[in-house]
């Protein structure tokens, strides 16, 4: 399609990598932190579940900010991680990394919300059957709370594929590294005139998200119906 | 009377001092609305209630005048400011005939705010062009939504240089100015100012407008780096 | 492999105070709705992990509080039938079932999947998925599950509840089976499962074990009763003497002759026989003329009167203890008392196929 | 009442096609596991819109495919005691408990709460919440909850299942008591249960009915013996004539004196007797000194040798007719043929508790 | 406290009133949608969740632009609305309505998700008991989503707490009117040396999330209580 430059099909690329990292990357710390949040009583969990919520509650300019400070090149992640060869500035990596943290609070929720709604008796009756808890998580636990994180994975993605404050203040906007098409499209809004060529990517961007959000309900559908019957 | 006025958020301290002294004299209460001047160009055209703009783009302003939504016979360019290239901590100083921009990055980053959206990187863009160094280093360029987070880039070291606006700079300890761009380098960076086609109150609002020109105001504009306008 | 447990345990305004030693065999639970038969059980799964006490099948300690120790559940190679079927949603009646055996270790004997599967019926079913199930399907997939999982120690928690007749006459024989190899603690209201599978019946009432004991002098004890006079009876053990051709087989009762409907065993086999005591009719002479083909000379040994009309008469015969449930004005009419020689009428057909059972252990023989 | 129900509905590999008229009192459904059931009963409680049919009770149409007609579950005034009890667990057992009667109209007879809550035995639960309730307690709230909700048609799918002797011998009399006030419709696997209750028998099979008629000649009839040989019996009249000191009732059946346990009717009232066809002996001569006391003498009508060592034999008694379970062998040796002369032994307790009922309904009084 | 101005407990009053009546307006709407999602099977279902997402995927600045572009006072829904008294741009209630707007995907997911967790025979057994599908929802499905709900109003009230793009796009900044918290922490972030003071209301902001999430798990926990015995 020759409607969008070679600059902007850039930023769609980027765009859909990042998204789909920082959903697969955070996912499993996802499932962790819904799981220990629903299931687990400790000192300081109100403590974690304020920590995961604070993406949500900061302006993102705030999350970015603090991002830089931490997981910068001289931040104390950053500068610990460096070595190991992982760089978030400037990179792909940290467009992913902002995007995960933005979507971590939504992705939680949902999927602490199937956690909360499996019947323990189910894996009590695994567990009588010679299940670790491991396996119990792994062969009753997780099946079941599928479409809860399906849900989760999706809002993570949406989030990801909307996510611009933090991103560029954190990574800044680099094409082709750090440019996604929320960037994209911001910048054609600062300018008088850019509205026709922002409505190009945003049109690309619900295209993207939809196609996510389908393909998932599809998915979970089918998931819902393997255990209702049939 | 009372009176809004929308205004560049880089104005914030300047003129929430000015508005104050003003207010004194006068008995005129402003109300400041700071944010981007594209969004509050755009929310004047929506009919935002607002009795003066003052914009940190003349294009903003050029295109609600093309609307018909300030009055043009108001509109003066109240404030300047300069352009400044600074670096990380103690930076050595340059002068604009010894710079070598790709050599003192490195590998690293220049910041920026957006080159193509943002007034302080299409101003920043237009100054390496004329000093002949923007090919070179557009694709070591980090661009920001604004020159703040540009900023931060250089103050925490993330970016070893930057350009930003002298009132930006002078404030910050983390970084020092390394050069002003010469005047002639980039189009005059000018705020101008206009009272609205809808404005309550357009007396107050242009008293306002004019005092901001007198001298007494351009001292305290001049306390917060600001340089005169026109 | 004997079962032994000691433990206390308050939950709500419920405290479970129990302590008794099952040899063997299948130990069933009787009690009450409510009396603690559920939670007892699941002490033993350790899905709950009581306020004191220990638990242990032989030497091998599943909890003991004085000690810390507790082992968890997928530990203590179980085989539970709930109380509700528990299947897991989302596998297929197949999965279900194989579940237990992706766990248990590869030594273990392991039932045969398609017997199992034969016997309870479900062969049609193995695709479908639990919400695709009749309740009583449900219930004989959780049975299968539980038996698959070459378990150490089977917990049975009503498992025959929601079976009909002829389902539960297919499925006993398993369990009867398995009273061989397996300890099985068995939670049960009805009667002739007790009679059939018991090794040692335990009673709670309350929280509390008011009886327990081997299945014979439990059932048998006409002071105690627990499961209603109407249910008392007697435990008899017989040996296969003949296989007549009109389809009775012929049993020898310490001396005597017992007919019943064709049995499987082979001659010479040992087997259980409950007599339930309404049953049996008293005669001083030995009646002639009577349908009911078995008569056994028995001695009174002692009368009681129950709190109605009925009395419950125990006999000494030469096939062992019996008992008759009869009424007060028969006893008078009859003379009965203690030393009384007179006849038991037995009906061929009242000795009733759940009440015939494979002898439960080789000490037992006669 | 009548309830009348006419539906086809296939779901997977099961079809239902039944077709049944039963007449005011309980209808009992009866079929082994995953022959259809609770898949009609759901059928007429309206969770489950049949592919065709007509469901109606009395005039009241509740469905018709015919008509497009469907009332929703909310609007057919039922009490449903499932066969999972599905208690709100949100919710006390009071309140559930109360749940029916918020939307019952007001002008319905209502059932006396605290009396249900004592038959019941669940006055000490009242503050509870379903998930700290034993699994028989949890079916005990499921019946009250039904019963109080006023209804107009009672379907109860294996209610007391998971209850224990005693306490379904305190329930079973509240079902017969509202069998002459509101339609029921109830599943049981339990031959006894089916005697006492039953008006009607239903009896399914594979999705189909395979024998459909009044309980006691459904139950009476040895070619069906749908509920397995064992179960067979007859169901007998009598009317109380006599309160003996000894505990024991005297009751007229037919002209013909029979002995009971004390009963609670008073003298004049009519009884439903259940005589199982394996607690009946036959004699030629009239037995003398048997401990034994309800003789009667007996027509032979019928002998029919079953699949196995056994016969059941049809007797016309005085006091009705009459079923007998004996070894071919015994009624060769007796002699048995149509028309032949005999006495039938009944053992006085053998006629059980749970086996006398009231009459279900002033027609059916003789 | 006198570590805050005037000005900035103004913004924390209308922080919380604003995303106090998101939340509460926003649930009544957020549960219908999720109901509609969950139980129901129609034309365009796919269509309504996608729409029900956009926030999400889009740029908040986007959002902010659409809702301007029809609730302000110049767009067709806010001109159709203005006759009726109910005006959105540059009011608070236009803040409260883009925060809902923001909230809602997250909202809904959290019910939706709930609504699929209840089992459909409970419904059924209230629907046999004369419970007509109004009652059966009240006072079996509700009880039983409650903690989905909550969970669903937290997130909704979170968001609202840290929305900015939006909302200063959409109704700008004014103190007093629209200004919220995050507008607050942005405006001081863009003025050189602005950051201690961005950090108090950022603490400020931190703690009355904190407050709203600590509450709603206690509640979410004795409701969950309940249910699980006792
Ligand atoms: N959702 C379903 N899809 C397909 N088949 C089903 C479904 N639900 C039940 N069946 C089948 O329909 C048949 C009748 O089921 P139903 O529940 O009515 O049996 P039932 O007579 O109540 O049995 P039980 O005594 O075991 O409860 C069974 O064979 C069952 O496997
Ligand atoms: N979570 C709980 N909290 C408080 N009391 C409970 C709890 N669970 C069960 N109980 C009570 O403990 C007692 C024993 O329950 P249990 O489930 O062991 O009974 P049961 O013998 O299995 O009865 P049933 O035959 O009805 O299943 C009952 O009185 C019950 O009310
Ligand atoms: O605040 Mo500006 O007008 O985007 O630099
Ligand atoms: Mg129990
Ligand atoms: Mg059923």
């Amino acid at each position: 399609m020759d409607w969008l430059g070679p600059a902007e099909w850039q930023a769609v690329a980027l765009s859909l990598k990042v998204a789909l990292w920082a959903t697969l990357c955070s996912l499993p710390f996802g499932i962790l932190a819904a799981h220990t949040l629903a299931r687990r009583e400790f000192w300081g969990k109100s403590l974690l579940n304020g920590l995961i919520h604070l993406p949500l509650i900061l302006p993102p300019v705030v999350t970015g900010y603090l991002l830089l400070l931490t997981f910068g090149t001289r931040g104390p992640i950053g500068a610990f991680l460096q070595p190991l060869g992982i760089v978030f500035a400037f990179r792909w990596t940290g467009a992913a990394l902002a995007a995960a943290i933005m979507g971590f609070p939504l992705m939680v929720r949902a999927i602490r919300l199937s956690f909360e709604a499996v019947d323990p008796k189910l894996e009590q009756a695994a567990a009588t059957l010679g299940a670790s808890k491991l396996w119990v998580f792994l062969t009753v636990t997780l099946p079941l709370i599928l479409p809860g994180v399906l849900a989760g994975a999706v809002l993570g993605f949406a989030k990801a594929m909307g996510e611009f404050g933090a991103t560029i203040t954190f990574v800044s906007n680099i094409p082709g590294q750090t440019q996604t098409l929320p960037s994209a499209i911001y910048a054609f809004l600062q300018v008088p005139g850019g509205e026709a060529s922002a409505l190009r990517l945003v049109l690309v961007s619900i295209v993207l998200a939809m196609g996510a959000l389908i393909a998932s309900e599809v998915l979970a559908r089918r998931v819902q119906k393997r255990v209702n019957g049939a | 009377a009372d009176f809004t006025v929308f205004a560049a958020a880089s104005l914030r301290d300047a003129l929430t001092e000015a508005a104050t002294v003003h207010e004194a004299s006068s008995g005129d209460h402003a109300t400041l609305v700071f944010a981007g001047s594209s969004a509050l160009a755009r929310q004047i055209e929506a009919g935002a209630p607002a009795d003066l703009f003052v914009s940190a783009n003349t294009d903003w302003m050029d295109t609600l005048e093309q609307a018909g939504r300030i009055d043009p016979a108001t509109r003066a360019d109240v404030l300047g400011n300069a352009l400044v290239l600074i670096g990380h901590g103690s930076a050595a100083p340059v002068t604009p005939d010894t710079l070598d921009l790709p050599a003192l990055l490195g590998d690293g980053r220049l910041a920026m705010a957006l080159v193509n959206a943002v007034p302080a990187g299409i101003y920043g863009r237009a100054a390496l062009e004329s000093l002949g160094q923007w090919d070179a280093v557009a694709p070591l360029v980090a661009q920001t939504d604004n020159v703040r987070a540009a900023l931060a880039l250089v103050a925490t070291g993330e970016a070893p240089y930057g350009i930003v606006y002298a009132t930006d700079a002078a404030a910050e300890p983390q970084v020092s100015v390394v050069m002003t761009f010469p005047q002639g380098s980039h189009p005059p960076i000018t705020y101008p100012g206009a009272v609205t086609t809808d404005a309550a109150q357009p007396q107050a609002a242009t008293a306002f407008l004019t005092w901001m020109q007198t001298p007494q105001a351009q001292a305290i504009f001049a306390r917060h780096g600001f340089t005169a306008g026109g | 492999m004997s079962v032994s447990v000691q433990i206390t345990h308050t939950q709500g305004a419920f405290t479970l105070d129990v302590a008794f030693e099952a040899p063997p065999g299948i130990t069933v639970l009787f009690g009450r709705s409510g009396s603690g038969k559920t939670t007892l059980i699941n002490a033993v799964a350790g899905l709950l992990r009581p306020q004191a006490g220990r638990i242990a099948v032989e030497d091998h300690v599943l909890f003991d509080s004085a000690r810390g120790l507790f082992l968890p559940p997928h530990k203590r190679r179980l085989g539970y039938v709930f109380q509700e079927a528990r299947l897991f949603p989302h596998l297929s009646v197949r999965q279900n079932l194989a579940y237990g055996r992706w766990f248990a270790p590869r030594s273990a004997p392991r039932a045969d999947l398609s017997r199992v599967v034969e016997m309870l019926g479900i062969g049609p079913l193995l695709d479908r998925r639990p919400a695709a199930l009749s309740g009583g399907e449900k219930q004989r997939v959780a049975i299968g599950r539980a038996l698959l999982a070459a378990p150490g120690l089977i917990l049975a928690d009503e498992p025959l509840a929601a079976l009909d007749e002829a389902r539960k006459a297919e499925i006993l024989p398993y369990f009867e089976r398995l009273r061989g190899e397996v300890p099985i603690l068995y939670v049960s209201h009805s009667a002739a499962e007790v009679a059939r599978l018991a090794t040692t019946v335990v009673v709670l009432d309350q929280g509390r074990v008011i009886r327990q004991g081997p299945a014979a002098e439990v059932l048998g004890d006409p002071s105690v009763t627990p499961l209603g006079a109407r249910e008392a009876g007697a435990l008899l053990l017989a040996t296969v003497k003949h296989h007549h051709d009109d389809g009775l087989s012929e049993l020898d009762a310490g001396g005597h002759a017992l007919f019943l409907p064709h049995v499987a065993q082979s001659p010479g086999s040992t087997l259980r026989l409950r007599i339930a005591a309404h049953d049996v009719i008293l005669s001083r002479a030995r009646p002639e003329g009577l349908s009911a083909l078995n008569i056994l000379p028995a001695v009174v040994v002692e009368v009681r009167a129950g709190d109605g009309p009925g009395a419950m008469v125990s006999l000494d015969t030469p096939a062992g203890r019996l008992l008759a449930r009869i009424t007060g004005r028969s006893a008078t009419a009859l003379g009965l008392a203690p030393g009384v020689r007179c006849h038991a009428v037995i009906k061929t057909v009242a000795v009733a196929p759940e009440n015939i059972g494979a002898p439960r252990s080789a000490e037992e023989q006669p």
